[in-house]
């Protein structure tokens, strides 16, 4: 790791996830959420990406996720303008994004309402219920039982049974190291490969994320280096050698 | 403080500690307030209360002042007390329904087997809060009693029926945190477009 | 029974209670009388408590009505170290119960797709705290459970029902607080750096 990252602090502000970080990105730009420009988005997007991979946090898949729509999004707008026209909203490949955002940010602000009712209400206090009899404290009003209760009894009681079986639990080996050499070693092979082949061997979401994580990694690295070489091309992804791609 | 913030204060700080709360103990939490002024404030509070139409009182009891219910409203605490205890389940009864609603049907002796604990008791209260019932009889020696849910059961936990119920499974997976078990946006062929 | 004596009555019993009074549960146990007779009672007694001075009023929450303190006592009452407030939920606890709030029933699945993040561990919490429940599940594929608020979550906020949550805001009026930009044209070079 480079002495340079580490010698300084940076302050990175939390995100609950991808669609709080572009909330943040659109309103530090002022941008009109219906009109995002999205390379500017994508950009800032991944250098937040890049940051925090550099110290060394760890980057939720979700926020992966992202990165790989933005850069689709990105690439379809990129496109020739259809033959008509009139513009037409729906073919926007940004709207269903716009749509997300604008949802999320809904439940944002109601979240913030509730804050505001925590906050006014934590100063309520009430008087903790007496029990006639010296019964058990833990007792449960029939109206507020829940299922979780059940669940929570039934495991308490399970765990304390005795034949009790071990929970098995597969964990999935992958690692991002791994898909690192991979793409490294195809790179030996090929002279590019494009963005898309890097995820033809993975089947699940979880294994998509860590392939894209590797490429971050790589990226960050300069190992490997992203290109487009023209409008609406395909996204290759080269080997970092100092010769650039004719 | 002025004199009736005060009075208020110490109202809620009588109400809020459930049990009785002493001349000293008042001075150190209301600290910077003399101790004669509390006293004062006492009595004040203690006046209000005396006034027609209440259904509490401030008592000095165990070297302490507390609020507590006047002895004329007590046949209606206890039916209060009555209606309440009726409607609540004690975490070995909880224990007990979640065996027999994963379980069933399912004998007093297989429940026992599982809780380690004589279960004869809170199986008989299941079944007069009508959350149990009985549902037959196993075959062979003793034919003991078989214990089931009832709709009652059904209807507290807002299930159509028993196949609602969530697996033990289930539950663990909720709270594990790998991303795998649900797409969580867009089905994964179409990041690789 | 008189007025008065009713409502000294209603006092008492709300005081003991320990938990929201609906007027059902209050009609149960003052068995004979009136229910609209017991809703006089109850807002005599809350202007009672309206009165200056007191620390003490009477708060309809979570589908009954209760005694609790003023919120201007707060200071002194969190002096008394064994009563402490509950724990602030986090930011994606409050997120996540809006979106539930509001949309419930609601999958684990639909609030993830809104939030965008995995959010089994937060919903475990809530479930854990009592301020979300399973209410049942959905039909259809995988049969996943759903997810509603609870009494607490009444009780948390302050709010007597679920019609008392604010509307949503809407698309539209949101879109105004974010500032008018012109389009900003990009390059469409390099996709990083």
């Amino acid at each position: 790791m480079d002495d340079s990252q580490i010698s300084y602090a940076v302050k990175l502000p939390a995100f609950e996830g991808p669609l709080d970080l572009l909330l943040h990105l659109i309103k530090k730009n002022e941008i009109n959420i219906y009109d995002i420009p999205i390379a500017l988005i994508t950009g800032q997007y991944l250098e937040y990406l890049s940051l925090m991979t550099s110290l060394n946090l760890a980057v939720a898949g979700e926020f992966l996720v992202m990165a790989a729509t933005l850069i689709h999004i990105k690439s379809k707008t990129l496109l020739p303008p259809s033959e008509t026209d009139e513009e037409d909203e729906e073919d926007d490949p940004r709207a269903d994004l716009v749509t997300r955002l604008l949802e999320y940010q809904r439940f944002k602000d109601a979240a913030q309402g509730f804050e505001l009712r925590e906050q006014e209400w934590r100063e309520v206090f009430y008087r903790p219920a007496p029990h006639a009899t010296d019964g058990p404290t833990d007792e449960i009003n029939l109206v507020d039982l829940s299922l979780f209760d059940l669940l929570e009894a039934l495991r308490g009681v399970m765990e304390r049974a005795p034949e009790k079986k071990g929970l098995e639990i597969v964990v999935d080996e992958l690692s991002v190291q791994d898909r690192m050499s991979l793409v490294l070693d195809r790179l030996e092979r090929e002279e590019s490969i494009t963005f898309t082949s890097l995820f033809d061997d993975d089947t699940t979401r979880l294994a998509m994320i860590v392939t894209f994580l590797a490429l971050l990694e790589l990226i960050r690295l300069k190992r490997v280096r992203i290109l487009q070489a023209e409008l609406f091309g395909t996204i290759r992804v080269w080997k970092n050698t100092n010769l650039q791609p004719s | 403080m002025e004199e009736h913030e005060l009075t208020a204060v110490i109202e809620a700080l009588l109400f809020v500690s459930g049990e009785p709360m002493s001349l000293e103990r008042l001075t150190e939490v209301l600290e910077g307030t003399d101790t004669d002024k509390i006293r004062e404030a006492l009595d004040r509070l203690r006046q209000n209360y005396d006034a027609a139409g209440r259904g509490l009182q401030i008592v000095e009891v165990a070297g302490g002042y507390q609020i507590a219910t006047r002895s004329e409203c007590a046949p209606w605490i206890k039916a209060l007390e009555k209606i309440k205890s009726a409607t609540r389940l004690s975490r070995s009864g909880l224990e007990t329904l979640a065996i027999v609603a994963y379980k069933q049907p399912v004998t007093r002796g297989e429940v026992e087997a599982i809780r380690g604990v004589d279960s004869a008791g809170v199986l008989k209260t299941l079944l007069e809060r009508r959350i149990l019932k009985i549902v037959g009889r196993r075959e062979g020696l003793g034919r003991p009693m078989l214990y089931g849910t009832t709709r009652e059961f059904l209807h507290y936990f807002g299930l159509k029926d028993l196949s609602e119920l969530p697996a033990l499974k289930e539950f663990r997976e909720m709270a594990e945190t790998l991303p795998e078990h649900e797409p969580i946006h867009e089905p994964a062929s179409e990041l690789t477009n």
